[in-house]
């Protein structure tokens, strides 16, 4: 994925001068992650520009660039770290299209990448979705795949409202795939069906995706699977689809579970689908204590938690 | 030197300051008294820093952007920005530009280069960097204002903004009104430096000035404002002022202050302000008393004029959000008015 | 409630020493909704500290006096700035005792005001719980009325936990009644029944509470109206109760609907009662838009529309 | 001056400083060496600035507290934190006080009065100016040290952390260790001012030392100490140490940099300290060489030792959350581990 955001990184800056990157240790070093690799010898330092340490001051003036006619990617070195800008998010750029009365608009792509899988413990692991989901005023998206990560990276460059890009850090060097040269988009809001089935409808995104992908394989589950793509707004049709048609649901992600998106979507389906369940909507989560280092994979849901509670909502009575 | 800037064709621009400044106090006043009769729902006086506000501003170009704070309203004014343009958002009317979403005081004019005010305070710092650093690349001309008030120096966004502007070299002026209080903490009690001296940490230059005398604001930021204009990078101007009312409508100074600056006494920055234009024979009493006179009808038909405009539609509630609303925004606006 | 609050941080000041208050405007102003007056006259500067303006300053100080001796009572003027402290309370305050192995703790109570109805338009007037919610490590209170606010403000205290105290500022001069001078005690975690039905559970909190109520009452409503009081942990077993005795549930908030509590609510009894459900889950909160200055009313949840979901799950079939 | 010193009784205090910078690189090099091997999962090593943390710490006190950042380790073990507390923490093993929950490098040891390392730079300083607060309130002894990167200082936690030291008068040690880069940039791109300069703008006395040098760092920090201990109030320290080795195991330094001081070049800190120390008499190569020989052994044999300690078992996972686990959480531990 990371080879996938570069090149797409590179092609948009190639095509329009007001792509201006922004970040900690982006451009000679080429990000911790290698994002922006080679970038900021291409396109020099004033466009792919290596910041103080201060995130405050990357988000805010990536806000005041966009709404003077950049279009800027700031880039958040881990999720963990943009709390320190937490109120230039939710209270500057969220809101300055509705407080302007639609006079000031704030296009910009914030790049983060989010999740565990590095052993990265407390700080190096967070997946904070939830509180960009909440925060109306902010489009929140997040690939599962190099091919998913251009064409959702493009989309949101189109976007003329503010996007949470969320990278799921664990698939950065995995899950090789063909990426096509040409410019291609993924519409925001659109959920992607990977797996088709009937008895159970399995609700997951981003750093998930691969581990529910093979449990549905290994265990040669009936089931739909559904990647989401984009958190905010969700894709109210296709999970209502899905749901209905099932009757069945398990929502899967790594974020812990207590207002993770999966209470969202559980609301969503009943308060919409009631009538057409037959058993408990149950979520396989992150559990609700902050992220551990050693104890890592035991954190992380997994094939045997994610089939345990399929079986669950199978066997229901 | 006061001379000197009169026959340098200064004239004009003179009486065109003294007058928003007389405007603006005008329009305050009324707001003031129209917030105790019920007609408006909040105000941030912006008594006492007129002088200050508009000795700066009568540098400042049309090309020029400005993150104004809440109280910067005569700045606004003398920046021609039209009294119905503002009225229309102390009322937050059917014609307000923010479609009566933000607390009255928090203005903006984008047309007029005036960007949008956010309660949390010094978090537009950040966002003028911003811009200034798009108008450098971009080439644009024009300079970038950003002001804010003493107890804004503590904030973290001040000091990332300050240190971002100086790394890059960027054309920003910090304007700060210093007016002595941060709602009732005493300046001395916010920090235990002035705060003009704090430029240096950051590597640009620094200034002090007499915010309550239109004249000597003028004169002393004249150097620093072609500073930044000519690209030699950002500086920080320190403007005393002292508040001249509560620090809002929602506020009882009685608590905390003793020594307020009175309305029409020899600390009052018009009385200041408009003794040196006298002195320096830029104008007589006569004609201040015209415009003040002038100022008084004009405010008080328009106010009352635009009160009588109605409030912005349900539907705007809806608004804005996005660019397009989401299915989510949509289903609520069912929900609560129903679908059109 | 301003005034049971400011007479609990009397009383409580006046027992143990090492209570310390600090925050904006606190002391010789008394805090702008006066919860503070005449404390700093009372106890001195040094345990009532008019602080700098800096939101992370004030949590970060309050942090450190914890961890060593000190029980600090930090005060945000309005919740809406929180957001300038979120990393402090996101990766320091909820995350310390993990962290340390337990050998560090932070027992303090934030207070704040939130929500609407002062006209305070966006930035006055927002409800961030479920922020803090998602936050494992926080206790999460918010009372409804001046007897609560002392019972819950005095086990607060008690806790040896963060405890985020989240003050309706609506309740702030409504709802007078007798508040008793003796110290008590309500316990954090569990919801209070106000109102005793059998056909529809109508679960809610903080500044919603009075409004709910009415409706009940002036519609004859035969519902449960449940005040959960904190919102973490939740009181799981009294909403599942409720929950399964009515099978009609609606839930009332301020917040915006997106990840508010509602979706958590829904979310556990879909998990663990589903079966016992006649109808959908609705939710009836704040929209996802910021908080408006001129349209409040409409955008604040009313009887209206309360009753308008209470009479769709009453209908469902 | 040095002399002066040394005939003040503290040529025991120069020993145990040098042999605890020894130590401190043997047990550096030890985890590089194991990280490299796959035996540690991740290091920020503190190699470089071992003469400044422990010039200054030499003048600590038991009681003093101390928010160290995560290149500290040299430090800790000066102020007496035993190997084994460190070597446990590093591999994140059941012995270890955080239970293996944070990355190494983020260390602790709250009986020795070293707080816990937070991932985010810079966000302790204010702890430990609330910290500094409740000491002086509940009139302890101590005072309280505070170390960062030179990157930190652009953080909005710097500029609460030291407007509020300065505003309230505690006593604080604000302790920065520059080593001219923060991850891959240079100091000079971080702030157009030198960091110790920047105390001025907060009311406190700032000074800059030679931090390579362990001697120079401990006779000039002297003074400083000494007056925040007699409760003058906040200083900020900066100590100069260039880094010698990548910004962490995760980080290759070739990209941004060429100039990397080497180990055992004449601008290695303990070349530099050990050459004063026989200089002045303090010790002998002989002593130097045998100090080294044996915290070699000392080190490889703990090390090893410690590795064999199991990881901390699945329960810790959800402990320590909340004083008692939640039912949200002993709802998830029964699913993820079996209810017990
Ligand atoms: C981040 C933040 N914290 C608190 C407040 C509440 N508040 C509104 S104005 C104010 C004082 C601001 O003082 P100063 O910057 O000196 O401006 P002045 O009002 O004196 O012009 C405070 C504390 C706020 N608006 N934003
Ligand atoms: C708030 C925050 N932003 C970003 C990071 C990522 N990061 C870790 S260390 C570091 C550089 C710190 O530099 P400095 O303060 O000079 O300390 P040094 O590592 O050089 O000792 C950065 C950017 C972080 N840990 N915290
Ligand atoms: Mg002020
Ligand atoms: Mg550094």
């Amino acid at each position: 994925m990371v080879q996938s955001l570069n090149r797409t990184l590179d092609m948009k800056m190639g095509e329009d001068s007001n792509i201006i990157l922004l970040g900690e240790d982006i451009g000679k070093d080429g990000g911790v992650f290698r994002v922006t690799e080679g970038l900021q010898a291409k396109y020099g330092e004033d466009r792919v520009i290596d910041t103080p340490l201060v995130e405050l001051g990357i988000v805010g003036m990536a806000i005041g660039m966009s709404m003077n006619g950049l279009k800027p990617i700031p880039e958040i070195q881990f999720q963990d770290f943009i709390f320190t800008a937490f109120d230039q998010i939710v209270n500057q750029m969220a809101k300055m299209r509705y407080r302007s009365g639609g006079t000031i608009t704030v296009p910009l792509v914030l790049r983060t990448p989010y999740g565990g899988g590095i052993r990265g413990g407390l700080y190096h692991s967070q997946s904070g979705e939830s509180y960009f989901v909440h925060t109306s005023g902010l489009k929140v998206v997040t690939p599962s795949n190099p091919y998913d990560a251009k064409g959702l990276l493009s989309s949101s460059l189109d976007s003329k409202d503010p996007v949470i890009f969320l990278e799921p850090k664990r698939l950065y060097r995995s899950g090789k795939m063909e990426v096509p040269d040409e410019d291609y988009r993924i519409p925001l809001g659109k959920a992607k069906l990977l797996h088709e089935g009937d008895s159970v409808s399995i609700i997951t995104y981003g750093s998930m995706v691969p581990a529910v992908l093979k449990t549905v394989t290994d265990n040669s589950l009936d089931a739909d699977v559904l990647d989401l793509r984009t958190l905010s707004p969700m894709d109210r049709d296709s999970i209502i689809a899905s749901a209905r048609k099932t009757g069945r649901v398990v929502i899967v992600h790594e974020a812990p579970r207590t207002l993770g998106m999966g209470a969202e979507i559980s609301a969503l389906i009943s308060e919409s689908s009631i009538e057409y369940l037959y058993a408990p909507i149950l979520r396989v989560t992150g559990p609700d204590v902050p992220f551990p280092y050693r104890l890592e994979d035991l954190y992380l849901p997994n094939s045997s938690r994610i089939l345990s509670a399929v079986n669950r909502v199978l066997q229901f009575r | 030197m006061s001379e000197e800037i009169v026959e340098h064709g200064d004239k004009e621009r003179m009486i065109r300051g003294f007058g928003a400044m007389v405007l603006a106090r005008t329009l305050n006043n009324k707001i003031m008294t129209a917030q105790r009769q019920g007609r408006v729902g909040f105000f941030t006086p912006t008594s006492g820093q007129e002088a200050a506000q508009i000795g700066l501003s009568m540098h400042l170009r049309k090309e020029d952007i400005i993150y104004q704070y809440y109280r910067d309203m005569p700045m606004m004014l003398h920046m021609g920005v039209p009294v119905d343009i503002i009225i229309n958002q102390i009322y937050g009317n059917s014609m307000d530009i923010a479609k009566g979403r933000q607390m009255p005081s928090h203005l903006l004019a984008r047309d007029y280069n005036f960007m949008s005010v956010p309660s949390p305070v010094a978090t537009n710092l950040p966002l003028a960097v911003g811009t200034a650093y798009a108008n450098r690349y971009l080439k644009k001309d024009g300079i970038v204002v950003a002001s804010f008030g003493d107890g804004s120096s503590s904030t973290p966004d001040f000091h990332a903004a300050m240190n971002l502007a100086a790394v890059y070299n960027l054309p920003v002026i910090f304007f700060c009104e210093n007016n002595g209080l941060a709602i009732s903490l005493p300046t001395e009690k916010q920090t235990k430096v002035e705060i003009w001296k704090k430029a240096e940490a950051y590597g640009m230059p620094g200034i002090l000035v007499n915010g309550s005398d239109m004249v000597d604001t003028y004169e002393k930021t004249r150097e620093m404002v072609e500073y930044v204009r000519s690209g030699k990078g950002p500086v920080l101007i320190e403007a005393r002022c002292p508040r001249m009312g509560p620090h809002s409508t929602s506020d009882d100074p009685t608590k905390y202050l003793t020594d307020i600056v009175k309305e029409g006494s020899d600390r009052d920055p018009l009385i200041i302000s408009q003794k040196r234009l006298v002195e320096m024979g830029v104008i007589t009493e006569q004609i201040a008393s015209k415009i003040r006179e002038d100022s008084q009808n004009f405010i008080t038909s328009k106010f009352d004029e635009l009160e009588k405009i109605p409030p912005p539609s349900p539907e705007t509630l809806f608004e804005d959000v996005y660019e397009e609303p989401t299915w989510i925004i949509d289903e609520e606006r069912g929900e609560i008015i129903g679908r059109n």
